[in-house]
């Protein structure tokens, strides 16, 4: 039933004793821990910089004359400086700090497009768009009157960046796509997308929640003009996000929240408020978090991003290759040069009942809609069970979910 | 209990008997209460059904719908115990259910609906999935409450 | 120069060795942290906690059915129980996790207040609210006319409820009222207020992430409608706050951040809303930091809250005394009953200068406007030096920061 | 360096008396330069004033505003090291100034301006402060720039 050949992918040897929760058991199991597309499990140097850092340099940041509350400011800026290169922003002042990838993504709507949208202006979105992605613009669709154009994938769960250019017409003030779909793996083509688009004068933001983590990005090459990140998928803190923007766009959005931090001067009368990257970040800011981001996000760059990239591929194809046995089962998203989820329907069993089972086996899978439901709506399901693979992930971790899933089907089935 | 004998218990036979064979599935034409649920973490929908006659008895129930295993017998043996009680009846016995599920004491109910209610008992070790359990149910009770949508989450 | 007593108040010893960051020493001398007020240390209760957390029970929340989720989703269901507790709500469904004090506030202001208010209707706020109870409202001003109404406060900080009643008008929308001054450590007379708003059928909303650190807070006896708290200040994390609100209020607000978890349903054409408290908590929520919070609002619990403020209240009466003998240094707010802040105003010496060779004893205190400019301007002052005690603080600790005043009126003055 | 020592080097006698006895202060008639100034971290402000002649000549300078001992005698310095000289010069000088009190290379000034302008090089120990000792810089570099309003953040 399984693929023979087990060896471990030579280049890659998944660092597993960096995740201290991978040595745990669950129902008296193993733990098989395929669900990092939800949120990735935290490495010890991620962890250990934390408390290394509250106790031992905390503080509150930026209007302190201090000691530690320089050593937090400059944590705190170093953090943003992190950020910018691992996405090769042109400087540091073009990452605001958010609380996550879905408040990056609300901040642009609040921020930028609610001031550039009227009643039947446009915003294209695709049927693969976490909610996160969806849920801002429908905001501006009941608050403002914008109209959501939908761009389809292909039946394999590829984006045609054509199919994408032709749904941005004059009144389009926006698109908004994934760069990596949390339910099918699909990369996006988003350069191609970016070029259509601007040849169009309209912008895109990209959701790189899961793009960030398995594709090595570069915001200048890619030429977006914004991309969001979420801290948790990246092997970092929760708490923690950022969004990517470029730095004419920053200057000319009005603030999001209002607080301490974002403004220049406040009287009774006037507020006027300071420059980007501050005028976003209203209150205290996630301080601790973001020292776990620079840990993280260093953590992240020490391995070959390549050879993790073809780590997760080989599970990936490895998995695939040993579901070919079951007949019952249906993979959903093929799409070439996918990333390493892998999303799939079971005849006659429902995904709750199979992620049930399979949890008793110690292995940890999502089941449910993930957030997308446009796009079970396009693939006809009203859920599926999803593994997602990480680079702490093993060929023996895919037998256990294969061996798990012929269980189910035995129970089940 | 080991973790086979958790799984036989949560999947027993008559369950996954229940949920392949639904009983009373359907539309029912000459309702007197309609109830729709949705259970937003799955995406999970399920209708009820039912015609209470003159004197408050549950004459006829149908439910529709799709979902996990759980959820579908447990939809189905709601209606298979509901048909033919009278509105208080089905009241207690509603209560009690909920409780079971939970883990809960369940007192208020007769020993012979707690046997047969009994099969579900085996979902209270599974704390995410009490809500397939209960979704039917608590569509019921605010259909007959006079409500028409019901969600768990 | 000091005061003669030190034995320490026989009630309290203040349990410095919890926090590990008081051994540290800064320039060479023993830490002093006297800024609490900007940000609370974190006792390794808190940490442990989150590192147990991370490395044993971490995973998303909510939606998943897998053993990892559920015992996640407990842990950050438990924390809203533990806040609800913590302001005795009438249930945790009356508890939005937010990423901090400032956003709880703007949570108010745009999912409630913009619904609510009109061009001319007015808002009624006191001129030492912190920039976070001031800057959400200016943009109600700024985006939709409303006008801002501000009530003084008395020579010594003290607020009087019948003033801000006075300001309550037949516009008034909204009254936002700290419950305990950041500067001047005033504890306002919310309960008296809220009763004068209500009367009049208006609404209050207590900025509380000062006043939930000092006082015990009672939201049902208070009757409040809003109360915001900050996890950073309470000895918790960075990165979550949370929001009280009646029920019946959260239940007509619509939502603030879109994304996963806040909805019901989502289609191409439509979106329905999750109930609250899930409709504003879009996205993945901090989860490691909700429990955090837990232990450090569990930690600040195991104290007799009383024996706390009365230590509190020794440290500020011993310091008040001490720096009788300094004729050139005005103490800013002497409200009684005020809680254990300390703000001064030292002649012919700026407040960064003061800081600064403070700093330089190892005394940690913030120098500046403390985001509550409408307050100096108030007090004719641009900014003010301000020492801040918490549980750990010690009268040695007092007495560090006299002799340092000392210094630096010999250098400066 | 002892902590004493910092401290010294950070309040010399001749920054104190800088900062008590600002050299250039007040308002300018006849400016044909003006900008100001804020420091939003602590709300100090500063004006800076300067007449340019015909040869591109800085013939007059002055400054108003209130600050830290740091930011007043920073600004007192410079209106007295920049009172006399081209614009190029000025230039030079204030860029070089930027550099110093960052605790870098300053190598574009001359050993002269070097020497009295390395009073405030203390400042840049103490990394929290260097804004208050840049403030008044910036707001001249932004006057002359054609800009009114400068801020350091
Ligand atoms: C593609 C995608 N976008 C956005 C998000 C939202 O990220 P977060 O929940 O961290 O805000 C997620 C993850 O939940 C995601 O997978
Ligand atoms: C009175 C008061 N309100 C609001 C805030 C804002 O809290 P935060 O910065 O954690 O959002 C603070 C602290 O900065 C405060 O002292």
């Amino acid at each position: 039933m399984m693929a023979q050949a087990k060896p471990r992918t030579a280049a890659f040897d998944p660092p597993r004793k960096d995740f201290p929760i991978l040595e745990r058991r669950v129902h008296g199991r193993p733990l098989v821990y395929l669900d990092s597309a939800a949120s990735a499990q935290k490495p010890l140097a991620v962890l250990e910089a934390m408390e290394a850092f509250a106790t031992g340099e905390y503080a509150n940041v930026h209007r302190g004359v201090h000691f530690l509350s320089g050593a937090a400011t400059q944590a705190y800026e170093a953090a943003r400086e992190r950020v910018a290169a691992f996405l090769n922003a042109r400087s540091a002042e073009e990452i605001v700090f958010t609380k996550g990838g879905t408040e990056a993504i609300n901040l642009v709507s609040y921020s930028y497009l609610s001031q550039r949208i009227a009643a039947g202006d446009e915003i294209v979105l695709t049927v693969m768009e976490h909610h996160s992605n969806i849920v801002p613009w429908h905001f501006l669709r009941e608050r403002q009157g914008a109209v959501l154009k939908w761009v389809d994938v292909a039946a394999d769960g590829s984006l045609d960046a054509e199919a994408v250019d032709a749904s941005i017409g004059p009144r389009t003030k926006l698109v908004a796509v994934t760069h990596m779909s949390n339910v099918l793996g699909t990369i996006t083509p988003l350069k191609a997308i970016v070029a259509a688009a601007h040849a169009k004068g309209v912008p895109v933001l990209a959701d790189g929640c899961q793009g960030a983590v398995h594709e090595v990005v570069d915001v200048q090459d890619l030429d977006v003009d914004f991309y969001a990140v979420t801290g948790h998928k990246l092997y970092g803190p929760t708490g923690i996000g950022a969004l990517y923007a470029k730095r004419a766009h920053l200057m000319a959005m009005r603030p999001f929240n209002g607080g301490g931090e974002m403004i220049q001067e406040v009287t009774r009368d006037l507020v006027t408020y300071a420059d980007p990257p501050a005028r976003f970040e209203a209150g205290t800011p996630p301080i601790i978090e973001a020292v776990g981001l620079t840990a993280a996000l260093d953590y992240l760059s020490s391995f070959d991003r390549e050879a993790v990239k073809a780590h997760e591929a080989d599970l990936l194809a490895y998995a695939r290759e040993a579901l070919r046995e079951f007949n019952w089962l249906h993979v959903i998203g093929d799409a070439p040069g996918k990333g390493a989820i892998l999303s799939f329907e079971c005849e006659g069993m429902h995904a709750h009942d199979v992620a049930t089972i399979l949890d008793l086996e110690g292995v940890a899978v999502r089941a449910g809609h993930h957030c997308a439901q446009p796009l079970m709506e396009r693939f006809g399901v009203a859920s599926t069970t999803r593994a997602s693979f990480a680079l702490y992930n093993t060929r023996e971790d895919v037998d256990t979910l294969i061996r798990g899933l012929a269980k189910a089907r035995k129970i089940l089935g | 209990m080991t973790i086979d004998d958790s799984l036989r218990e949560l999947y027993q036979e008559v369950i996954l008997d229940h949920s392949r064979h639904p009983r009373h599935f359907g539309p029912l034409e000459h309702a007197t209460h309609n109830g729709e649920g949705y259970n937003p973490l799955c995406g999970d929908r399920v209708k009820v059904h039912l015609a209470v006659d003159g004197e408050g008895r549950i004459a006829d129930i149908k439910f529709e719908g799709r979902g996990c295993a759980i959820s579908q017998a447990s939809a189905s043996l709601m209606t298979d115990m509901l048909a033919g009680r009278t509105l208080a009846e089905a009241e207690k016995l509603m209560d009690g259910f909920l409780h079971l599920v939970k883990g809960e004491d369940a007192g208020s109910l007769s020993e012979d609906d707690h046997e047969r209610l009994n099969v579900m008992a085996g979902v209270s070790a599974f704390p995410m999935r009490v809500k397939c359990a209960t979704l039917a149910w608590h569509t019921m009770k605010s259909a007959l409450e006079g409500g028409t949508a019901a969600k768990t989450e």
